[in-house]
């Protein structure tokens, strides 16, 4: 093919690479945005929405723009316990992404161990894995919500704990699907006949090439967590409700949505979707860049 | 050889019109074969010489498009063919064979189907008369016991026998041209030896007109009637093959006739050409070889006219090399 | 186009109506929960039943009286006739109290009701007498709670015959049609019924659990009634002219247990730096008040409960039978509360975690994020936990909490069996205190109680349980917070009769023409 | 083949028992079931009475030795609350629950593939990036949401959909079935659209992915050369090669649906295994949570045995029984 070989850093190279999607830019700018809320919430959140001392019952369920009778202007209205929804979305954005951040990274570590090694290693490794995975993925999420609430108590690591528990199998069977595939081809064979020391072959050589498709399902998930913690929330499974997420925001106003009080979910749901489309959208683009097949 | 050639390609121009510019792949190419003969196309890689092979078959996907010039199959210009009757052509009067024969077989698909779909995608006979050809064409490319195989998947083949495989794809329905892209290249000496030799039979046979694309002059000298010379995306030499591999004029073919090591200078290390290919993106006029030629002048900083120096020879040089 | 629902209510006579929570057997004796009771009203009755205010008035039973404090004598309506034609007799009244206690595998059986019974006596077809061994005021208001079974239908009938139909005979106005466990039950007009014509031919209960789900099916025409409308769509749903809305305050009251049963710390109680206290904090009837006094009752009705509550004083609204008129709710008074506080050793407040259940009681885990709220106005700083029902009442029975937000309704209607439940010194053998998870104990308490519990003169008594409820209240046994008032909204052209006890009955449904 | 299908089996049994065991410690640990269901008002007898009909009393190994004598027979033992056998409680609600999944699955395949293939196809065309756009927020707004806003938007607003619940059923082979009905439909077409949303979304992703790889391989170019007509290169030599990974996932999926059921479930009042299960969960109805689960888990044990055998199908390269062998 007419590659052109111009000489760059690898660095300046990704970057070119990456910024010929406007797409992707949109999607970094916005994800940048987010993330920069997310990190300075404290700082730019007009409330504490977390510091109860800072609400008051009184001003609950004001419209956008509306003022409270102290004066404040609430932008994006108020929830039902006169919580400013700019300010609960500020902080409900920074619980999200870091619960679907975190939760997805300790999913896909542990998914890709288990199912790396039963793919590696088969015989009844192979079995006894699968058979866990298979298990935990029938096992349903609330009711694994339920136990661990019941037994753990309710906080920000323990829903972290739960989505982690509730999605690893899920990678497990991808990695070991696309594993078994990648095994059988001359490369892990050359690996292992240079006599390469196991964890070397799983990890140096089996591993990278599992790792695009991978990718698609870590971006998906990432999403999915958020969501899976917003349904956990509507169940009554979630955080504690003085420390709403994005999810559980939108389920609170859930209750609102026929009544026409719209704010108290509608705005979170905005604030997730523009979340989750700009994780996607520079996932996408990444993917496409790291992945050396997809290189025109 | 009279008449008007099988297949001639004039003045084909193929670009890519990516984001970052237009990368000229093709530029300018001519060429013709005529029946029962074989044309070698030689360039290093990124030369374009795929690239004018997939013009050929029509196979260039986007963001990559023909610009310009004709290519006149059997009195037709292809390039004013609606995509159907390209595909009618394809694979039936034109076939390819490609590089890597451990990609070119679809991994999923039995021999038997992929040897089928072709011959029932051009002509209309039921599945057992198409079977019954597929077992002839396997048996034709020295493929034993063809039955057995026929119900084999790829992962079953060795490399070699996949290439043949392909080959038998290829020419299950006698093809007036075959494109050859490197076929032997991933393939160990030996296999390559008796594969090289068995194309050339069956083409004579058949009286198909083969293009052979390589990047090793060696394979060309001895299998090739004529040979053209491809650089950056242009013909840079073009002749019989005798004439081109005794006598090179462009300072390009000189530079990679010496790289070919040879048994009469034993002992001598090998001369490469110096500097590496240029970037297709963006390329300045003037002859593109220019920043690696020892001969350049200032005029090389135009793009130098194709002359003809001796009858059926070819040159696009402003000092080609002394005979 | 859509024609579904004005198709629904074009068929005069019938009617559905979605429910809140799920009907779970069909035999009136196997299972003691409210959405039962409700629906069983349908098809069955009891000797006596309670009206809209859950006054009690004659049902089979045309009259009843103590003969004397260990006698009643009930004299029972006649010309009565079971869905399946046969005479409704004494016999029947017998075999029902020898069937209650043993339903087998009943979760909650209503064995209580009918214990105080230690003989019947079948007078004549139509009169029996019932003797207790102990003098047992409550005795018709037990009964209230025990409905009639067929006994030529029943004799050999398991709770499987009830669920099928075969043996869901009763008397009432409704008979059994279709039940499908956690999906609907249809029942058909008893045209024989002795009160008279009904409303209905057939009614469809469909079980709606989920309060968006329940409206939308009501705004969509596919119910034409449903119970508990969440109150964030009261608001819309009262301007709609398609729609009526009707309330009534009900019998259950939210409150909240303080945990006083540990010495020191009692759990998620500690010092603002996260140290066990040296003192329990909730022994202490000043801490008590300042945390009542903390809590804005009127916001959280107003905001929280969109006006769907009412601020209470006690346990049950001040109509309902031993309730004291004097009793008001504590004045919101911040101020007042610190200075209680400081009083009581507490300068500086303490820290506690409130918690509460989510999806038990009409908004109970915003009320309990209410009241955090309030408290940190008062120097206390206030975490949140609330969970589903399932793990929340086995923790909170394990008095695994301090600060536990709680609902109770009284079924009774009467207040003396509230206070005996949630705030007589626990002692479960004998009945007293049994859902005390404060574990509150006050003998001046007890004793107003016991005394009451025996005294066969409804003034005297009812004089003895309002002293008793002032004693505890004036003590702040528990914090009081509202009195739930339970909506129901209908089509337009409907209109419904509302109920303290929260039940949903098709006979209280009429069109409002 | 037959030794790997009885060793298969052999292992989903033990499964089935280590998961019993956890359903039993799981609830244990989550509360006490007479705490919900005795009336509060109800004395120390009444609850001694009511642990003891419910077979409480006992020491929990005792418990759980009881449930698998009951189990060895088939009988997983009766529902708490309704006093019914579990799994006939369970039977007569799994039609419902596997139709919905059945339906929305076959909405997501139906829709997921082409439209991957398009926009796999097609990568930097404005449809392509449409579907994309639109994938993006099939998967970003939680189920319980979108099931509100169709309710909002097609039964509260135009009337056109009935709100909740199951349409006319007819007998099929037995089992009640609703697809066939036009009533059954309507009340199908909102709870199956919901379900099938984000299926779709991971669908269609991955069907593009896999595309896009698989167009830049030779043997797709060579298919192409071999002058066969875009529909076979595309329906088959394409779509072949990327059914491996989406075999897989909607197989894993079938399942992830039966689970997600329970939101969508419960807001269509959908009378179906995952209302019945969030309802027993509620209540703590140990008997019906575990007969659920192991009824879910023979599901998944043959959802994924038939991946298993489909992948041998799809790509000669993987062996049944495959990983055991390959040494």
């Amino acid at each position: 093919m007419a590659e052109p070989a111009r000489v760059e850093g690898p660095w300046v190279r990704f970057w070119h690479e990456f910024a010929e999607s406007r797409l992707a830019l949109v999607g970094l700018a916005l994800l940048a945005l987010v993330v920069a809320i997310a990190i300075l919430a404290p700082v730019i959140s007009p409330q504490n929405p977390y510091d109860l001392a800072q609400l008051d019952v009184m001003d609950s369920k004001l419209a956008p723009g509306e003022a409270s009778g102290t004066g404040k202007t609430y932008w994006l209205g108020t929830d039902d316990q006169g919580r400013d929804m700019l300010s609960g979305i500020y902080y409900g954005l920074r619980i999200s992404l870091g619960v679907g951040i975190a939760s997805t990274i300790f999913a896909l570590a542990i998914g890709l161990v288990f199912g790396l090694v039963a793919a590696y290693f088969g015989g009844w490794v192979d079995t006894l894995v699968m058979r866990i995975v298979d298990i935990q993925l029938s096992f349903p999420a609330i009711l694994i919500a339920l136990v661990l609430l019941a037994v753990l108590g309710q906080g920000v690591d323990k829903i972290v704990v739960a989505l982690v528990t509730v999605q690893w199998a899920y990678y497990a069977r991808t990695v070991r699907s696309s594993a078994l595939v990648e095994r059988q081809k001359e490369y892990i064979e050359a690996a292992r006949v240079l006599a390469l020391g196991q964890a070397r072959v799983v990890f140096r050589h089996l591993l990278p090439n599992c790792l695009p498709p991978l990718i698609v399902v870590a971006t998906v998930q990432v999403a999915h967590a958020i969501a899976l913690e917003a349904t956990l929330s509507f169940l009554g499974l979630g955080l504690p409700i003085t420390e709403p997420s994005l999810g559980l925001l939108i389920s609170n106003g859930f209750q609102y949505l026929l009544s026409g009080k719209y704010w108290i979910s509608f705005y979170p749901g905005i604030a997730l979707l523009v979340t989750i489309m700009a994780i996607n959208l520079v996932a996408d683009q990444l993917r496409d860049v790291l992945n050396p097949r997809l290189r025109k | 050889m009279s008449g008007p050639p099988l297949l001639s390609v004039d003045g084909l121009r193929m670009h890519f019109f990516t984001k970052a510019g237009v990368v000229k792949a093709v530029d300018d190419v001519s060429f013709s074969v005529g029946r029962g003969r074989i044309l070698g196309l030689v360039g290093e890689s990124g030369s374009g010489k795929s690239m004018t092979g997939y013009s050929v078959m029509g196979l260039i996907d986007p963001p990559g498009r023909l610009v310009g010039g004709r290519i006149v199959f059997d009195g037709q210009d292809l390039t004013r063919l609606d995509a159907s009757a390209w595909r009618r052509l394809r694979g039936n009067r034109i076939a390819m064979i490609f590089q890597d024969p451990m990609m070119t077989l679809n991994p999923v698909l039995r021999i038997d189907t992929q040897i089928v779909e072709t011959i029932r995608a051009h002509a209309d006979v039921s599945r057992e008369s198409a079977l019954a050809r597929a077992r002839e064409a396997l048996a034709r490319v020295g493929i034993p016991s063809p039955d057995e195989r026929l119900r084999a998947y790829p992962h079953q083949f060795s490399g070699g026998m996949r290439q043949r495989v392909a080959i038998a794809i290829a020419l299950v329905n006698h093809p007036d041209v075959i494109i050859a892209d490197e076929p032997t290249t991933a393939l160990d000496v030996t296999i390559q030896g008796q594969i090289l030799f068995e194309m050339q039979k069956l083409c004579r046979e058949t009286g198909a007109a083969l293009i052979w694309i390589t990047h090793d002059l060696s394979v060309i000298a001895g299998l090739a009637d004529e040979v053209c010379v491809m650089y950056a995306g242009r013909v840079v030499e073009s002749g019989t093959v005798a004439e081109v591999i005794e006598r090179p004029l462009h300072p390009y073919t000189r530079g990679l006739i010496d790289s070919v090591p040879s048994r009469n200078e034993r002992g001598r290390p090998l001369r490469q050409i110096p500097g590496m290919t240029p970037s297709l993106l963006e390329l300045a006029p003037g002859c593109p070889f220019r920043e690696r030629c020892a001969r350049a002048s200032a005029a090389c900083a135009e793009s130098p006219a194709v002359t003809e120096p001796a009858p059926g020879r070819r040159l696009r040089c402003f000092h080609p090399v002394d005979a | 186009m859509s024609a579904l629902p004005t198709a629904a209510l074009a068929k005069d006579r019938e009617v559905s109506i979605g429910l809140q929570a799920a009907i779970t057997s069909m035999d009136p004796h196997y299972h003691n929960l409210s959405p039962n009771n409700s629906m069983m009203l349908h098809m069955f009755e009891p000797l006596i039943r309670r009206d809209a205010n859950q006054k009690p008035v004659p049902s089979l039973a045309t009259s009843w009286r103590a003969v004397d404090d260990l006698t009643w004598e009930f004299k029972l309506r006649k010309n009565v006739r079971f869905h399946d034609g046969s005479p409704f007799t004494a016999e029947d009244v017998v075999f029902t109290l020898k069937r209650v206690p043993n339903v087998p595998n009943s979760p909650s059986s209503f064995a209580t009701f009918t214990k105080p019974i230690v003989d019947v006596k079948v007078v004549d077809p139509h009169t029996i007498v019932f003797k207790t061994a102990t003098p047992h005021v409550l005795l018709p208001s037990d009964l209230a709670s025990v409905l009639i079974v067929s006994k030529g239908a029943g004799e050999k009938a398991a709770t499987e015959d009830y669920n099928s139909g075969k043996a869901a005979i009763g008397t009432g106005p409704y008979k059994f049609a279709e039940y499908v466990p956690n999906q609907r039950v249809v029942l058909k007009a008893n045209y024989g019924y002795w009160g008279g014509e009904e409303p209905w031919d057939k009614i469809t209960f469909k079980i709606l659990t989920n309060p968006a789900a329940r409206v939308a099916a009501l705004l969509s025409g596919d119910v034409q009634m449903i119970e508990t409308v969440p109150t964030s769509d009261i608001a819309k749903l009262s301007k709609d002219p398609k729609f009526n809305l009707v309330d009534k305050v009900s019998n259950r009251v939210i409150y909240v247990h303080l945990n006083q049963s540990t010495e020191k710390s009692p759990p998620f109680v500690t010092d603002k730096s996260g140290k066990p206290l040296e003192k329990n904090p909730f022994r202490d009837a000043r801490v008590r008040k300042a945390l009542s006094m903390g809590i804005n009752r009127d916001a959280i009705a107003d905001r929280i409960m969109e006006k769907k509550a009412v601020p209470a004083a006690q346990l049950l609204p001040d109509f309902f039978y031993g309730t004291s008129k004097k009793l008001k709710p504590a004045r919101f008074d911040p101020e007042g509360a610190k200075k209680l506080l400081a009083e009581a050793g507490y300068p500086n407040g303490f820290a506690i975690t409130i918690h509460g259940p989510n999806n038990r009681y009409i908004n109970d885990d915003k009320i309990a994020q209410a009241i955090a709220q309030f408290y940190t106005r008062i120097g206390v700083d206030a975490k949140v936990e609330t969970m589903p029902s399932a793990v929340y009442f086995t923790r909170a029975t394990k008095l695994e909490f301090g600060y536990m937000v709680l609902g109770w309704g009284t079924e009774s209607g009467e207040q003396g069996s509230s206070l005996r439940s949630l705030l007589a010194t626990y002692d479960r053998n004998k009945g007293m205190g049994v859902t005390n998870r404060g574990r509150y104990s006050n003998p001046e308490l007890d004793k107003a109680l016991t005394i009451a519990l025996v005294t066969m003169d409804e003034k005297k008594r009812e004089a003895l349980i309002q002293q008793a409820a002032e004693i505890a209240m004036n003590d702040t046994a528990l914090i009081p917070i509202h009195y739930e008032v339970s909506t129901w909204a209908t089509a337009k052209g409907l209109r419904y009769e509302a109920r303290t006890d929260q039940y949903t009955l098709a006979s209280g449904l009429k069109p409002a023409k | 083949m037959l030794a790997y299908t009885i060793r298969r089996f052999g292992q989903s049994f033990i499964v089935l028992v280590f998961m019993s065991f956890l359903v039993f410690v799981g609830v244990y640990a989550i509360g006490n079931p007479v705490e919900l269901l005795v009336n509060p008002q109800a004395d120390e007898a009444e609850r001694i009475r009511a642990t003891a009909a419910l077979g409480l009393d006992k020491p929990f190994l005792e418990q759980y030795w009881g449930f698998l004598k009951g189990a060895a027979k088939g009988d997983l033992g009766k529902s708490f609350v309704f006093n019914v056998p579990a799994l006939t409680l369970i039977l007569e609600k799994l039609p419902a629950t596997i139709e919905l999944a059945f339906v929305a699955m076959v909405i997501a395949i139906s829709l997921g593939i082409p439209l991957g293939l398009v926009a796999g196809l097609k990568p930097d065309s404005f449809i392509g990036r449409g579907i994309m756009a639109g994938s993006i927020m099939g998967f970003s707004l939680p189920t319980f949401w979108v099931g509100l806003v169709l309710i909002m938007i097609f039964s509260v607003h135009l009337g056109w959909l009935p709100s909740n619940g199951r349409g006319e059923t007819v007998l099929v082979a037995g089992i009640p079935v609703s697809f066939l009905t036009m009533d059954g439909i309507a009340h199908l077409a909102m709870p199956a659209t919901n379900l099938a949303l984000f299926k779709l979304s991971l669908l269609i992703r991955l069907t593009r992915a896999g595309t896009r790889e698989a167009v830049l391989q030779d043997y797709v170019k060579f298919a192409r050369a071999k002058g066969l007509p875009q529909r076979r290169v595309i329906g088959v030599h394409v779509l072949k090669n990327i059914l491996i990974p989406i075999v897989t996932v909607i197989g894993l999926e079938l399942g992830s649906v039966i689970a997600f059921a329970i939101v969508t479930e419960s807001i269509f009042a959908w009378p179906g295994t995952g209302k019945l299960l969030i309802d027993s969960i509620n209540q703590l109805d140990r008997p019906v949570i575990v007969a659920y689960l192991l009824v879910i888990v023979s599901l998944f044990v043959v959802i994924n045995f038939v991946v298993d055998v489909l992948y041998s199908l799809l790509d000669p390269r993987v062996r049944l029984g495959g990983a055991a062998a390959a040494h």
